[in-house]
């Protein structure tokens, strides 16, 4: 019974600094675009954090809209956003490359 | 332990490897050509071995039926995304990655 | 457009009432809803997607070969992903189709997609694009291979075209 | 007993890889490839809900697991309708 607790803890406990932690990303991010998908990544691990919170109902909702309905929406969002907003905010600071080494 | 638990932890540890390598493919493989690769073949047969797995624990049929369903969906999920993210990789024209 | 018939009707019913009752695992109260949900389904199948031809002895044969040829691609994939050196060399091949147009040949795409070594890049009139993550292998007689599988999966003969 | 500490414990193992996939949606570097990395995390999400469902017996889990293959491929779709175009010039 302990090491299942202990496990069980250890669970919610990355599960809850992952939260966190792409939480404040998501806020920071100065680019849109992988403030979208890390919004998306957001959502879901907020569902498996309602399914230990013991409300699959809400994880349900939550994956349903919170991480596929509202992702697709912010996507189209952006590509409609996007060429106005091209002259006044600075996407990222050096521009991207498709190999990274 | 019954032979059927043997079964399944050997299966969701395969399994879980196997999700493992897909995140290493992720993390290493230099272009997103080849980042495909490793994340539908590797996901899905990390995913296909911890439903079969788990599918010997279910109570019902209706459970392995329904395992079976999400697998199959994720499958097809899988393959039409890597198709339609290659097909607008090279309409936008990123190139292969050379050694 | 082929016509529906009588079996293929009665094959879709059976499909989505057989999926009814795994989503629902099994409630028989369900069914009140079920009756007319698998009815609408059916229909509007057929609607989007008129009948085609899937032979059964093509389809349990087809199952094995899937299932032992992606588990191959997972550790194809697994041992260049941590094989230190990272031995591959990607690149692209085309591929001649055999297959009629049509869903076969989407099938086919989304198949080499999920087997070793190759993902489907473009579809065109004459030939499948793959894209492949080590050019050196052997990947016509492969291809091949699978085209002949999916085609005896929906009963097609190959050697008529 | 033990084949419940087995499940929770591919679960988090699962959770783990899911957060050192992480790095590549920060890292980029194409939009792609942070498009790809939220992919990753439905199919890790799939079978972590799985593992908790049979864990805690709680058969709604997999209701919830069906819903999250279905929706992954809406984003990925809405990305590569949509957003995809509107980056062009940030990337290359």
């Amino acid at each position: 019974m302990e090491a299942l607790t202990q496990l069980q803890l250890a669970f919610d406990a990355v599960l809850g600094l992952a939260l966190l932690w792409l939480a404040w990303q998501t806020l920071a991010s100065p680019e849109l675009f992988r403030a979208i998908v890390l919004f998306i990544a957001f959502g879901l691990l907020m569902a498996l954090a309602w399914v230990r919170l013991e409300a699959p109902d809400v994880a349900l909702a939550e994956a349903a809209i919170g991480a596929g309905l509202t992702g697709a929406l912010l996507l189209t969002a952006l590509s409609r956003l996007e060429p106005k907003n091209k002259s006044k905010i600075p996407h990222s600071k050096k521009p991207e490359s498709e190999v990274d080494e | 332990m019954s032979v059927s638990d043997i079964i399944t932890t050997i299966l969701l540890i395969a399994g879980a490897a196997f999700f493992l390598v897909g995140t290493v493919g992720l993390l290493r493989f230099p272009d997103v050509y080849t980042r495909l690769h490793a994340l539908t073949k590797a996901d899905n047969v990390g995913l296909g071995l911890m439903v079969a797995g788990l599918a010997l624990q279910a109570e019902s049929w209706a459970v392995v039926g329904k395992l079976l369903l999400i697998w199959c969906l994720v499958l097809l999920a899988g393959a039409s995304v890597a198709h339609l993210v290659t097909v607008v990789a090279r309409q936008r024209g990123i190139k292969l990655w050379k050694r | 457009m082929i016509t529906t018939t009588f079996s293929t009707i009665s094959f879709r019913v059976v499909l989505f009432a057989m999926l009814w009752w795994v989503i629902t695992e099994a409630a028989i109260d369900s069914w009140y809803i079920g009756v007319p949900v698998v009815a609408f389904a059916a229909w509007v199948s057929l609607v989007l997607l008129p009948g085609f031809s899937l032979s059964l002895p093509g389809i349990l044969r087809f199952i094995p070969f899937f299932l032992w040829h992606s588990l191959r691609g997972g550790v194809d994939v697994a041992w260049r992903a941590l094989h230190p050196q990272l031995p591959i060399s990607p690149g692209m091949v085309d591929y001649r189709w055999r297959l009629p147009p049509g869903l076969a040949r989407v099938f086919m795409a989304n198949t080499v997609s999920l087997l070793p070594g190759t993902l489907s890049a473009e579809l065109d009139e004459s030939c499948l694009h793959i894209h492949v993550l080590d050019k050196t292998g052997d990947f016509s007689s492969e291809l091949a291979i699978i085209e002949e599988r999916v085609a005896d999966l929906f009963a097609l003969d190959l050697s008529i075209i | 007993m033990f084949m419940e500490m087995l499940y929770i414990g591919m679960a988090l193992f699962l959770l783990l890889t899911l957060v050192a996939g992480l790095w590549r949606i920060l890292r980029g570097p194409t939009a792609a490839d942070r498009m790809l990395a939220a992919q990753l995390f439905g199919t890790t999400a799939v079978a972590c809900l799985l593992l908790l469902a049979q864990a805690l017996e709680q058969p709604p889990l997999r209701d919830v697991a069906l819903v999250f293959a279905l929706l992954a491929v809406v984003a990925a779709v809405a990305f590569v309708r949509r957003a995809w175009v509107a980056d062009r010039e940030t990337e290359e």
